[in-house]
């Protein structure tokens, strides 16, 4: 097992020499910020194709009738896009693509503790997404991307390809995980002291754990499942003796915290982009970087407020209403300090900063509908309808595809060495932002005058709101198309951005774009936090003095 | 004398055994540091437990035996 | 730290590459242990919930497990830990020759413990109970749970069959012998797995 | 809030910052005053007593919530606004140097826990009324099949039902179980919903308030119909058209014969159909719930190798024979009856051309 090579001392020189050829370069490359990239490449392309399914859905809810396609299809058709969006495209940009893109620079080290097994588990990620899609060969699951037994029993033979696929990528997440972990423990440079971290790595460090904790309970669920589904072995068959309810604790055991999988580090994004562009610290650093920690265990406690309409008994719900309260705090703290960052501060809007402040806001809404949902005598009326739908975009579209963006704007020229079109990054942030609240909002009170969700055809009173959420979500896929335009054409065309366009402190914009092999050819040592703006760089021993970083923002008026 | 005497009374006799092969090699272990070791600690002691447990299954304490002619 | 004092203690002059990548194993692999660990709770879960679901355990039809065999191919199961665990410790003090009989021992004792599961397996299909994995909820937890743990037991005696044919290639030294670690963490977790496998399906 | 400060020079909170806080107050006022003033029951009616309590609920959280929002997102707009670097400023130029502010950051962990704490309450005490409903009222089983609800009402005579009619403000026991896969039992204007989950029996209780009509939704997919399962309907009225309607259901129940409503419309032409394109289409539209095996092979629909020349199974589902005309008319409309429910042509996506392709597949298959 190839193992790279640690942090300062007496092997700083042991570097192994950079591989020749391209297939050793680029296609199985064992550089972590070449498998970060083949991540966010891979990532898009299924979100591509997952946005496409989406448009496919507003087109068939135009009419209440339907009839853009069967109603069977269209099953299939929201199934995919959910299970794509969650497994194949939030996740692994948020883990695989920017955790592994940056994390291991901004503490200091040369790559991620396994290199090996990093290579594998990206390679693992796009033939999960291979098998998950080509389900549509042999009819793909219709029961949503929760899959509830027992009607994912009866789904056509596809569900067992999504069983397969989806356990795949969560070995994948694994191994991802047990690799961050081990790397935050262990490699950090000298002198980067847990409380001198940046807040992405703190975001990585407690995601990393639920990576490697959660995703394996759900590998069981869906091991469970699939040889329910081959084999004729009852586990959720009550017809044998089964319990469907089992089902809904193991998938929500891991789901649950697959939702702070998706937003836990675009928290940690937000809080790179909010002080670099406010030119102030980050608000509250130990408070934030506490309550992703709270966050990320509490997140265990809590599965069973996605099922208090299953028929639990009604002593157990209690605790998990109460603790999903809990919850609220923290990530209140987490807002509340983002807003008080941008206070006093000389905020620069570049694109990668509209789309920070722009997660603050949806986010929040996400953020409070899920106290609404949390209580469960509201929750009785509203769980399984459109509110659901509404909550869960505003969290994950507003919440982690904002930040994602926010990434993408701010990282690009450390993967590209160019920077990405500005004007046309605004464009896409203002069209996206409207374009998303007008798809969205509605949903919340279609869900509670009583449109369910998974629904091929609807009542017609709700033929209105829906033609107008369909007609909003083409705005919102115009400016995504927008997005990667602008992300093919600046990969050749963009200003050069040089080691550090944007004047941000943390140690990945202190080393070249793109930057070395090996990233730091002696490693730097940490004295401090890395957002002090009105102090020297915290860092000692980088490789060579950078001049070439302009004080002020490019792309900043 | 059956099968399932002979099963119970190597149980019994391996598990006294065993038990205390592991509880020694804890007690020679206890100062070892290091984070296997720790681990080592920690698994030895459920071996013995689960050493001990498997005695009193063999003197028919715990668990099930189907009646006698069954 | 105790592990790096220890390499140089044994040759002076181990290299710092080494120990520094050995900790990270160490931790990966641990880590992959805790996942593993959460892998079977997860079915244990399922199994206790079906145990509990209503309909009275063992199920209609079904009796409940005789405890002779299966303590005594515990006992078998538990013994190879312990061989293991001095496997180790004589590989350390540099008794080549015990570290080798002992790890024998173990391989016996874990393809003894599989064979010991083929006989109770034959022995609830075939020979007592009408039960089999797709036949009911029993079957489902029992076969899928204590399989999930032979496959490990199996693994495990192929990579001590490995580990065997790596020391007589002399790839392990005195400073230098993670596999041997590795394997005795790893036999040390199938051993505790079924600690927790043996109580809840003979002993509750 | 007290000012903000860290370090030397102390940070002055300014001018702007107190008109906006005023501003948002304002605005936070009217939206507390907006969300207990918005007439909720003029959109979707409280049709039993507790929907009231649900709506209390949500008018509270609403308007904390709104508050709230007012709150984050005026400061974001302010701040983003006021501190934005303008080009009069150097290159150079930063922010304010604040780290922290322990105070403030005592304050805003340890409003929101006593917010927390306040929803708890509320929240629970809302809880407990509605699952303090009498126990003792008119007992309904509501079972959920694919694609609809059947209702019976053991306590009078057990007739099974398509429609749910309840007697006005008298407490009723709903007692919910599914007969195929888990549904979601939902009445918007209740406010409140179950799962049906087949093999257990899940029990809500409740007081209807208000006479009208009300929709039955299912929530939970279900199947390739979920989206149809809201045809059906919960009648609030009075006692007595309560008992005539259940009258009228045991006369009708008596009378009532296997036979299926008629299937409308024409006889499909069968003409030019292709087996090998019939092959394909079954494993694109049928394969999910039929199998190519005995009849009783079910899957969700049963087996249909052989169902035109089964002499085990001479009908079809109805009673009708198997014909070749039959089988197409089942294709076309569509099935709902004691085998399930079986889409029709236009939500299959079927053209005549299909449907005589299936045909003759089927026919093939001996």
């Amino acid at each position: 097992m190839a193992v790279a090579a640690v942090h300062a001392g007496g092997i700083a020189d042991h570097i192994h020499p950079e591989p020749q050829g391209f297939v050793r370069r680029y296609v199985f490359s064992l550089d972590h910020k070449i498998i970060g990239i083949q991540y966010i490449i891979t990532a898009f392309v299924f979100f591509m194709l997952a946005g496409l399914l989406a448009e496919a859905i507003r087109t068939q809810l135009l009419n209440p009738g339907g009839g853009f396609v069967a109603n069977g299809t269209y099953n299939e058709i929201y199934s995919i896009h959910g299970s794509t969006m969650v497994w194949l495209v939030t996740i692994p940009l948020l883990t695989g693509g920017f955790g592994n893109l940056v994390f291991p620079i901004m503490i200091g080290a040369r790559d991620v503790a396994f290199p090996w097994l990093n290579m594998l588990s990206f390679w693992i990620f796009p033939v999960s997404g291979l098998m998950l899609f080509s389900s549509f060969l042999l009819g793909a699951p219709t029961a949503g991307w929760m899959e509830y037994p027992p009607v994912s029993l009866q789904g056509a033979a596809g569900t067992s390809m999504w069983c397969a696929a989806i356990f795949l990528v969560g070995v994948s997440s694994t191994m991802t995980g047990i690799n961050f972990v081990v790397t935050i423990l262990k490699m950090r440079a000298p002198g980067m002291t847990f409380t001198r971290m940046p807040l992405f790595v703190w975001g990585q460090f407690a995601t990393a754990p639920l990576l490697m904790i959660a995703t394996t309970a759900l590998a069981a669920a869906l091991a469970a499942l699939f040889i329910e589904r081959q084999f004729g072995v009852p586990f959720f068959d009550p017809a044998k003796g089964g319990s469907p309810v089992m089902w809904q604790h193991m998938f929500w055991f891991y789901s649950h915290p697959a939702v702070y999988i998706m937003i836990l580090p675009a928290f940690g994004i937000i809080s790179e982009v909010l002080p670099t562009f406010a030119r102030k610290p980050i608000f509250g650093y130990k408070l934030i970087a506490f309550s992703s920690m709270s966050i990320a265990l509490l997140g265990f406690m809590v599965w069973a407020h996605h099922m208090f309409t299953s028929g639990l008994a009604p002593f157990l719900q209690l605790p998990f209403m109460i603790l999903t309260y809990v919850i609220g705090v923290p990530t209140g703290i987490k807002i509340f300090s983002w807003t008080a960052t941008l206070f006093r501060g000389k905020i620069h809007y570049t694109t990668a900063m509209l789309f920070a402040i722009g997660f603050i806001a949806l986010f929040t809404i996400g953020g409070i509908t899920g106290i609404f949902l949390a209580a469960i005598p509201f929750d009785l009326h509203v769980h399984g309808t459109y509110f659901i739908v509404a909550h869960l975009h505003y969290v994950l579209v507003g919440g982690s595809l904002m930040g994602i963006f926010a990434g993408m704007y701010y990282w690009f020229p450390k993967m590209s060495g160019r920077l990405l079109n500005e004007t046309l990054g605004k464009l896409h942030f203002w069209l996206f932002f409207i374009g998303f609240n007008l798809t969205f909002l509605p949903m919340h009170w279609l869900g509670m005058e009583g449109m369910p969700r998974e629904v091929a055809t609807y009542d017609p009173q709700f033929t209105f709101w829906n033609r107008f959420e369909s007609f909003a979500s083409y705005l919102m896929t115009f400016a995504i198309l927008i997005f990667f335009f602008n992300a093919i054409w600046s990969i050749r065309n963009g200003k050069r951005a040089g080691a550090n366009p944007w004047g941000a402190r943390t140690l990945e914009w202190q080393i070249p774009s793109p930057p070395n092999y090996y990233n730091f050819k002696h490693v730097p040592t940490v004295y401090g936090l890395p957002y002090d703006f009105s102090t020297p760089l915290p860092y000692k021993g980088l490789d060579e003095e950078l001049t070439d970083s302009p004080p002020v923002p490019a792309g900043a008026h | 004398m059956n099968a399932a005497t002979i099963e119970r009374l190597g149980a019994v006799i391996a598990g006294i055994v065993v038990a205390v092969v592991a509880f020694y090699a804890l007690y020679k272990d206890w100062r070892a540091e290091g984070t296997e070791n720790q681990v080592f600690k920690l698994m030895l002691l459920l071996l013995g437990l689960g050493a001990v447990l498997a005695l009193l299954a063999g003197l028919n304490v715990v668990g099930f035996a189907p009646p006698k002619g069954a | 730290m105790s592990v790096a004092s220890l390499a140089r203690g044994a040759h002076g002059e181990l290299d710092q590459l080494y120990i520094e990548t050995r900790e990270l194993r160490l931790q990966g692999f641990l880590l992959f242990l805790v996942s593993d660990c959460v892998l079977f709770s997860s079915f244990i879960f399922a199994y206790l919930y079906l145990r509990n679901s209503g309909q009275g355990w063992p199920p209609p039809g079904i009796q409940r497990l005789d405890v002779a065999f299966a303590a005594w191919n515990s006992v078998v199961l538990f013994g190879s830990g312990a061989t293991m665990h001095y496997a180790l410790e004589n590989f350390k003090h540099g008794k080549w020759m015990a570290y080798m009989w002992f790890l024998l021992a173990t391989i016996v004792l874990g393809a003894g413990f599989l064979g010991g599961q083929a006989y109770e397996y034959n022995h609830l299909i075939y020979a007592e109970h009408v039960t089999w994995w797709g036949s009911g909820i029993f079957g489902a937890s029992f076969f899928t749970l204590t399989g999930m743990h032979g496959m490990h037991v199996f693994f495990g005696v192929c990579y001590l069959t490995v580990l065997v044919l790596q020391s007589s290639a002399g790839v392990y030294t005195r400073g230098k012998y993670f596999g041997i670690t590795a394997g005795t963490l790893y036999w040390h977790f199938v051993d505790v797995i079924w600690v927790v496998l043996f109580s809840i399906f003979y002993l509750l | 809030m007290s000012s903000i400060e860290h370090q030397v020079p102390p940070v002055r909170l300014g001018r702007g910052f107190w008109a906006a806080t005023a501003v948002l107050t304002v605005l936070a006022i009217l939206a507390i005053v907006f969300w207990y003033a918005f007439p909720l029951e003029r959109y979707l009616p409280a049709a039993i007593v507790t929907a009231r309590q649900v709506d209390t609920l949500f008018r509270f959280m609403a308007a904390a919530g709104s508050a709230l929002y007012i709150f984050v997102a005026g400061y974001l707009v302010y701040f983003a606004i006021a501190f934005r670097a303008r080009r009069s400023d150097p290159p150079d130029a930063i922010g304010v140097q604040i780290h922290d502010n322990h105070k403030l950051e005592f304050w805003w962990t340890l409003i929101p826990t006593l917010f927390v704490i306040l929803l708890s309450i509320v929240s629970v005490r809302i809880w407990y009324e509605i699952m303090l409903e009498p126990e003792n009222g008119l007992v309904v089983e509501a079972i959920g099949h694919q694609f609809y609800f059947s209702f019976r009402y053991p306590q009078i005579n057990g007739e099974v039902t398509d429609e749910m009619h309840l007697p006005l403000n008298e407490p009723v026991t709903l007692n919910l179980t599914a007969a195929d896969v888990i549904h979601g039992f939902w009445v918007p204007a209740m406010r409140l919903k179950n799962d049906t989950v087949p093999g257990l029996v899940t029990t809500i209780r409740f007081t209807p308030r208000l006479a009208g009509r009300y929709p039955i939704i299912c929530t939970q997919f279900c199947g390739v119909l979920h989206s149809t399962m809201n045809k059906q309907v919960l009648v609030i009225e009075d006692k007595a058209s309560f008992e005539r309607w259940y009258r009228g259901w045991q006369q009708k129940n008596a009378h009532a014969s296997n036979a299926l409503p008629a299937a409308g419309g024409q006889a499909v032409s069968l003409q030019g159909g292709n087996a090998s394109a019939g092959q394909t289409l079954f494993a694109q539209k049928c394969s999910a719930c039929h199998k190519v095996a005995p009849f009783d092979q079910k899957l969700v629909g049963p087996g249909l190798k052989a169902v035109l020349h089964d002499p085990a199974h001479p009908n079809l589902v109805d009673g009708k024979p198997a014909t070749e005309q039959n089988v197409a008319a089942i294709l076309q409309n569509g099935y709902t009856g004691s085998m399930g429910t079986m889409p029709n042509a236009s939500a299959n996506a079927l053209s005549a051309q299909d449907i005589a392709n299936l045909v003759t597949y089927l026919n093939s298959l001996k």
